[in-house]
């Protein structure tokens, strides 16, 4: 199969959907001629022009508030933030009324768009440019929570979200962009709350989203030289959240870590790791383990950031100390 | 379509109608029939009627927390509202609401409000863009008070429509309050004098004289509807009750009140028909009477809508 | 000792303090004359005049980052949101600014301020005005996070609030207003992040905060009828969050029960899940459960409204299971 | 302060000094002992300093992400500044910063930056009510691009600024481009004119020219310190480079580049000082020479700092 980026697979799922639906736009800051501060709207203003693709004030309430008009009113709105971080310029925006419109209002709208959030630590972007906030949305049950790992699933994902009638948060690591992976041509869908083992093993298990999956993967290959075979469960988000996978690899393996790139603080290995000590406690061989972010704000100094983030030694000492 | 005099007769008919079915509604709290809380709107009827008569019926409005009077204006069924105070099945959202109720009608426009001051400006400016976008020529008006006015979100939605001159009309409901703060103590500049800044039409109108009201819509709305642009309705009213329905107002003083009490836009409306010689008494009379039977008989029908049970809980949260 | 309500203790707090140093102002929508839509800051006005407790404009972004700037440059400001879900409205100003200022500049500013926010579901607010946000700060570390569940606490844990030189997020349930309590006169300090065991027993722990606190007192008092000892832990909130204290309520029991009254996904009650899974599994004897609200929008109907908040019955019928 | 000849000179050889540490500060990029991500000020030096000029030491500043050369202007030394980028324990973080760094001095009223854009109005308006609560006379003033005044805080701030006539000063470094983004399409109306709706006065100037910049900002200073409420400059200016150190740039056309170029205000306020006559070209010479040095000897400095390491994570983060 061909190989394409994280990021043009990305571009791609926009692309093909607004080719699909004219319903479809995409709406940003520098979304259009520039085709993005990180490239992946790029030939998007060209090829469907300013009506479809359009570079928006720096106005964060304006893109999610007016993308959930737009939404009720015959769109389908892809909007995007230019970092994930910016979730909280327009928070009430996405928690209040992107997320709760449709059932506040007794289901008589749908909203359906797709708010595209630009996540993670990348070297030096400090405390307001490198957060990984999808727990956020949680406690604000309508929309649905995404977060790909590879290309193939960025791809997928996202055409499933575009072509959804909820609205959906798509979070997409910056990390990832330039990471290449097989791609299908086409129509490929992913279903939206299926988890995927990305890689089977017996001895552990490591629940990852995101950009910690291939953190997972790098110390599975390290555990593996030890003999240890680690399951990869990638959850591809976490609303809705495939807790019958989890259980189930939990079941095989008896050893639980979870690792996010958030704080480890109220993050989403907090919600897992609290619903297998609710639901599959005797399943545990071991202590649940989460890995996650220092408790603090994210160190512009890219050297203090290393400190801070979850890194692959983490993952394996953590995978060691379980199987200890 | 001008200030005929029919479209005077009409806006007072609905004027009085939504006054009517408002007492209706503080009634069955009264009677604890329903919950107590609401935002009533005696005073600013003037406006809301006036300004939503301006608008077609594919039009959408993004109505405010105060009165129902543009609900009502847009079409909605007095059946469907009293149902969504009761919290039964015969309200727009099936009994999601009661309370200070979110009422939603998107055949006819009404797409909801925000519990958040401010969100629905926001909301508005995307639904001002779908329209522009869909060419379908619809505008959008979104009703605020003079205390929303100043939540960042009209910054960003009134920027964004002045740049892309947006179908869009802002109704600025200025009655001198937010709760218990004055407009002077919270606001700097005037709201109208704010239009300029974002390249749109500022108006200033008396928010008592609902036909000059609706002059001034029918112009934004005309301009906003063949590409003109933006415009921005300051309209100066009155509250003549406290904030919420059992607020003591103790925070204005007698003599305030009373000066708000002399300026009911309902008293002038009918004044101007009368003195213009545009209706008479009698005919007042019956129109009146027609309007307060239609409230009862959407009383008694809403009284015997279902409320929802536990299974509502979790319905229509996803699709 | 005598008895006054929580709103009072509330009230009071503010006034010793306000009395003691003059750098302590008021700031918030409705606070003055009218002394707050629910009462919390009457008298307040009359008492020290308006330039130190301010009415502000509905702009609650600039009432929280307003409050920054003037807690960095020499006042300390209790800044006031109407309700504890508008901090979706000033979220960037709260977790970003309140929380992290410090830090992002290296310590050398201090932002001395205490955030009060009125919580929870009062019987038909609606999804926009019944949430318990508390733990949405738990990923922005910079911030105390503080939830009192008496008037004694109140009191107490407010008056340590302002003298803290971090800012606090100060969470007051509406529910508990009118609810009295004996507290001491005078200067009366409650550290912040101790937690308080609210009834001790020896059968199960119900670890809870805020309203959820009286919840967990009457079901225990229904488990005491059955011959049950339950032991209620006050955390009086997440951040510092007293985890050997909740540990060695746990090595007690064996069972541990956490009941909040936000959705049950996402909130405090999955991170002490987490944190026990963790930390204590092998003192568990059962699995952990949570009590939470559905995850839905709360909806405005109060009669809906009832099936989506937390009950003394739930609490008590989680116990029976507990122990069964 | 008057717009003396020696005032003058002082803005330039600040512009100068700004610019030749910018210069330093990418050659330290390029030899790769810097993290490479800034946004360079070449071309609004001229509205950075000579607004910056017009406060006291103890006024309180609020910069933006465009250049530092109005951290330069309100008195951080050279060292500190490249520490801060350094990320050693030589910058006013201590080591934290690198990359778009937050500089902080609170002596000299350098409180920091808010990397959402906009952050900084709100706490801005909150440090012009603290000083006014204080009764201390300080002046705030608050630097943000014409991308960054269309968010919603911007309102927030200005209408408190202008309901309690805060000591605040707003300077909005019109540029032209929010990235890629022209202000035309992104923007209504004007950024001056939004000043009238608040009650606040508009300043509209040449950015270019940074004598003119310095006189309305000593008339906005002065305003606010007496009790006269706040200001708002938009100020003309260019961006000279593409929106961060490595950006392509390749959204402008090369005609547009070209245009800017012709607009560095370095350059005017040089030719202004030679044609007025207030400087000898000797005169000049020196004083750049100087500036080199003093930017030479500062770089040396910093680079004898030292990183920190783990143990500097948890430090700070709580009292
Ligand atoms: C963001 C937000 N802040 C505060 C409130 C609480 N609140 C509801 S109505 C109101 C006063 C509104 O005043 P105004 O906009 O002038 O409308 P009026 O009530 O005078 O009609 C306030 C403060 C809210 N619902 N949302
Ligand atoms: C709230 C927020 N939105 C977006 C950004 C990303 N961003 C940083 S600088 C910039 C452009 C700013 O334009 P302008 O304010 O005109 O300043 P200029 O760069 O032209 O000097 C953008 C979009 C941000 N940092 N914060
Ligand atoms: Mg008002
Ligand atoms: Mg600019």
């Amino acid at each position: 199969m061909r190989e394409i980026t994280y990021m043009q697979a990305i571009n791609e799922a926009m692309a093909e959907e607004m080719e699909r639906d004219e319903r479809v736009i995409l709406m940003g800051e520098d979304v259009g001629a520039m085709g993005g501060i990180f490239g992946v709207t790029t030939g998007l203003f060209d090829r469907f022009g300013p009506d479809r693709v359009l570079d928006t004030p720096i106005s964060e309430m304006f893109i999610v508030g007016g993308a959930v008009g737009a939404a009720m009113t015959g769109l389908r709105p892809i909007a995007e933030l230019q970092f994930a971080d910016f979730i909280w310029n327009a928070a009430d925006e996405t928690y209040a009324k992107m997320s709760k419109w449709r059932y506040m209002h007794g289901g008589q709208v749908t909203v359906p768009m797709v708010l595209r959030l630009p996540e993670g630590a990348t070297g030096g972007g400090g405390a307001e440019h490198s957060g990984c906030p999808e727990a956020s949305m949680l406690p604000h049950p309508g929309a649905h929570i995404v977060v790909p790992s590879t290309p193939a699933d960025a791809k997928g994902l996202l055409k499933s979200a575009i072509r959804s009638d909820d609205p959906v948060a798509f979070f997409e690591h910056k990390m990832l962009y330039a990471t290449k992976g097989p791609v299908p041509e086409g129509d490929h869908l992913v279903p939206i709350g299926k988890a995927d083992i990305k890689r089977p093993g017996t001895d552990v298990t490591v629940v990852a989203w995101g950009r910690m999956v291939s953190l997972a993967l790098q110390a599975a290959d390290r555990a593996a030289a030890d003999g240890h075979e680690v399951e990869v469960l990638d959850t591809r988000g976490l609303r809705p959240l495939d807790v019958p996978a989890i259980l189930a690899s939990v079941e095989k393996t008896g050893r639980l870590l979870i690792v996010q790139e958030a704080p480890k603080s109220g993050g989403g290995a907090s919600e897992i790791a609290a619903i297998v000590a609710e639901e599959g406690l005797d399943l545990l061989e071991a202590p649940i383990r989460r890995i996650g972010a220092a408790d603090v704000p994210i160190p512009q100094n890219a050297e203090l950031e290393r400190f801070a983030i979850p890194t692959v030694d983490d993952v394996q000492v953590a995978i060691k100390e379980l199987l200890a | 379509m001008a200030l005929t005099t029919d479209t005077k007769k009409d806006i007072y008919r609905t004027m009085f109608l939504a006054q009517a079915w408002e007492q209706a509604l503080l009634r069955l709290m009264d009677e604890n029939l329903a919950p107590a809380s609401y935002h009533p709107g005696r005073g600013s009827e003037g406006t809301e009627v006036a300004a939503t008569a301006a608008l077609r019926p594919d039009d959408y409005l993004l109505y405010d927390h105060r009165g129902m009077a543009h609900i009502i204006a847009k079409g909605v069924s007095l059946v469907e509202l009293f149902g969504d105070f009761l919290g039964n099945d015969l309200g727009t959202t099936g009994g999601l609401g009661a309370g200070i109720v979110h009422v939603c009608k998107p055949e006819l426009g009404v797409l909801g409000q925000s519990g958040t001051l401010g969100g629905s400006q926001l909301i508005a400016a995307g639904a001002a863009l779908s329209s522009k976008l869909r060419h379908t020529e619809q505008v959008t008006m979104c009703f605020f008070g003079d205390g929303a006015a100043n939540r960042g979100t009209f910054h960003e939605a009134a920027n964004a429509a002045g740049a892309w001159k947006l179908p869009l009309v802002f109704v600025v409901q200025n009655n001198g309050w937010a709760v218990s703060v004055p407009t002077s103590y919270s606001t700097g500049g005037t709201f109208h004098d704010r239009a300029i800044g974002y390249g749109m039409t500022g108006y200033e109108v008396d928010g008592q004289d609902p036909f000059a009201v609706y002059e001034v819509a029918e112009e934004a709305v005309e301009r906003a509807r063949s590409g003109g642009g933006p415009s921005l309705i300051e309209a100066h009213t009155v509250r003549l009750t406290g904030h919420y329905a059992s607020d003591p107002d103790g925070y204005r003083s007698a003599e305030v009140r009373a000066a708000y009490a002399e300026k009911d836009p309902i008293v002038k409306a009918r004044l101007m028909l009368l003195e213009q010689g545009l209706a008479t008494e009698d005919e007042l009379r019956g129109m009146e009477q027609t309007a307060l039977d239609e409230v009862q008989t959407a009383r008694d029908k809403a009284l015997t809508g279902t409320k929802p049970g536990a299974e509502r809980l979790h319905q229509r949260v996803y699709v």
